[in-house]
């Protein structure tokens, strides 16, 4: 199979899929190692980019989804009559952010952090999907663990958690909480 | 303080509200001159209107929190400065740097927020979900209709390959794969293709390398689905291209 | 607005909707008459024929929907449709076959005769009910022997195992090559 057509499948692949393909599945599928595929996902991705088209292919955690051109926002929202998003309030985003960058946290290390209750905030983000629970801590009452969702990523156009924008004075890691335990 | 009226919950807690104190006052977050900020944070606790209670315990557990500070600062100091134990400042200097790293980042996510909102994905194709969700639950549906016979046929064919295996001069010529294909599998199959695309050419529901008897097969599958009225065929002039599409309820 | 820039416009809308856009739906969105939108659908269309791309345009009464190409369908199929999805393979028909005909066996005797690994197989056919263990041969390691369930007899309308079409006749079936089924 000659290279173009890997890579017309790989656009049909992304073109179908309603979310985010594993590098793994798109070389599978293939029959291509993963650093083959992952090389022919990036040409089709700087294609797209170069010719100015319609859609682009964006990574997520090491998975990629096609969405649209951003400079297409205004035709796409007009056809759809889709009502502008509204913009997350200031307790919400103080509150994902504190997810994100000390995830796997609990909601009593975010109240610490903030001074206030989490309750509203991080029921409200679970609703949102920006944020989901990713275990439980292996401390007395076992309480759940939050972390970022791959809707998350999407929402603000990060690649993955660990390619965030760096807090002001991130030095410092002693944050990181290593005694819980990933549910299945 | 003048006349105005401020609202707490204009304040997402007493950490912002102390913060936007410091940031106010110009205050050096190291060196906070605690009585001073506990005075104003006061005033505002005061100046607040109507805050239900809920709202408003965090924020006097954190003037309780400063009020101590204050005093333990104010208390005479009795032993020698290295003696001295930690700053009373200092648990709440560390929080309240903790809380500027966000407060800070937030401003950069709101940019990324509205630049990444210009963005649509697609959501999960009917189509998708069609393929993903065809696990054959009852046993009929799963043998698909195979008889006795076939599987008679099928033992047959095993034990004749396994017999040619050992033959050293047949096992030199190239094998000939003897695929099996069944019309109910090629139903699916054409069945699968048009739930991704709404219409298909002819050719193209025959796999490009099939052989004859998988053309063959092909063929029967696209004439029972016919006949069931699953899809249909049409051509638009003499020798034109034939096109097939899921039936739609017109003859 | 530059025509390329329609064109990606047009390309963003069908790529998000999933389904036909009618083409005044299109124009109306682009700000242009139909017959322009028509053209600039058709320049995109033959574009991704021309260039065997993954994904195509195809109209449908007036409107217009993107979709994989047919290239890619082996593909696509293959990604979504794992192999313990799909029915009755011919791996599973003849491991059914030679359990059918020689129980009580081994998989270690069933693999003997196929000359591939039988434990995938074995095991989805147990999970059907087709097959199921009878006892363990007294041999070292004490093998599980595997044979046909009363499932299996229900399925196939006979009384008892014993009543299986006799082995004698293959010589009558050899030539008809009907490696194939009709259903009803």
């Amino acid at each position: 199979m000659r290279l173009s057509e890997l890579e017309a499948v790989v656009e049909s692949l992304l073109f179908i899929s309603g979310e985010a393909v594993p590098l793994s599945a798109i070389a599978q599928t293939i029959e291509m190692d993963k650093a083959t595929a992952k090389a022919i996902i990036h040409t089709l991705a700087d294609k797209y980019e170069d010719e100015k088209r319609g859609v682009r292919i964006v990574e997520l955690e090491g998975a990629y989804q096609m969405c649209t051109a951003a400079e297409c926002f205004e035709y796409i929202r007009n056809m759809y009559k889709s009502p502008n998003r509204q913009g997350l309030t200031q307790a919400l985003l103080e509150t994902l952010a504190i997810v994100a960058y000390k995830q796997p946290i609990t909601r009593a290390q975010i109240e610490e952090i903030r001074g206030v209750s989490a309750e509203h905030a991080v029921s409200k983000l679970v609703e949102k999907k920006l944020v989901c629970e990713v275990g439980r801590m292996d401390t007395p009452g076992k309480p759940i663990m939050f972390g970022t969702t791959n809707e998350f990523l999407r929402y603000f156009g990060f690649k993955s958690v660990t390619e965030l924008p760096p807090l002001e004075d991130a030095a410092d890691h002693e944050g990181k909480n290593e005694n819980y335990v990933i549910e299945e | 303080m003048e006349h105005i009226t401020i609202r707490l919950d204009a304040f997402e807690g007493p950490l912002a509200l102390l913060y936007h104190l410091i940031e106010k006052n110009e205050i050096d977050i190291y060196d906070i001159p605690i009585a001073r900020l506990t005075d104003q944070y006061l005033e505002y606790l005061d100046a607040a209107e109507d805050t239900d209670m809920d709202g408003m315990s965090e924020f006097l557990v954190m003037a309780a929190t400063l009020l101590e500070i204050k005093s333990k600062l104010l208390l005479p100091k009795t032993k020698t400065e290295e003696e001295e134990g930690p700053d009373p400042r200092e648990e709440l200097v560390l929080r309240l740097l903790e809380y500027k790293k966000i407060k800070g980042v937030t401003h950069e996510w709101r940019q990324w927020e509205e630049e990444a909102a210009l963005v649509f994905y697609k959501e999960a194709d009917d189509a998708v979900k069609q393929l993903k969700s065809k696990e054959p639950q009852v046993l009929e549906e799963f043998l698909q209709g195979i008889t006795m016979e076939d599987l008679y046929l099928a033992f047959q064919q095993v034990m004749n390959r396994k017999e040619t295996k050992v033959d050293q001069v047949r096992s030199s010529f190239k094998t000939v794969p003897k695929d099996l294909f069944t019309v109910h599998e090629k139903m699916e199959y054409i069945r699968d293709m048009l739930i991704l695309q709404p219409k298909a050419t002819f050719y193209s529901i025959f796999r490009a390398n099939a052989r004859r008897m998988e053309k063959v097969v092909t063929f029967l599958a696209l004439l029972e689905l016919i006949k069931r009225k699953e899809v249909q065929i049409s051509q638009k002039m003499n020798f034109g291209e034939i096109t097939i599409s899921r039936y739609d309820g017109r003859d």
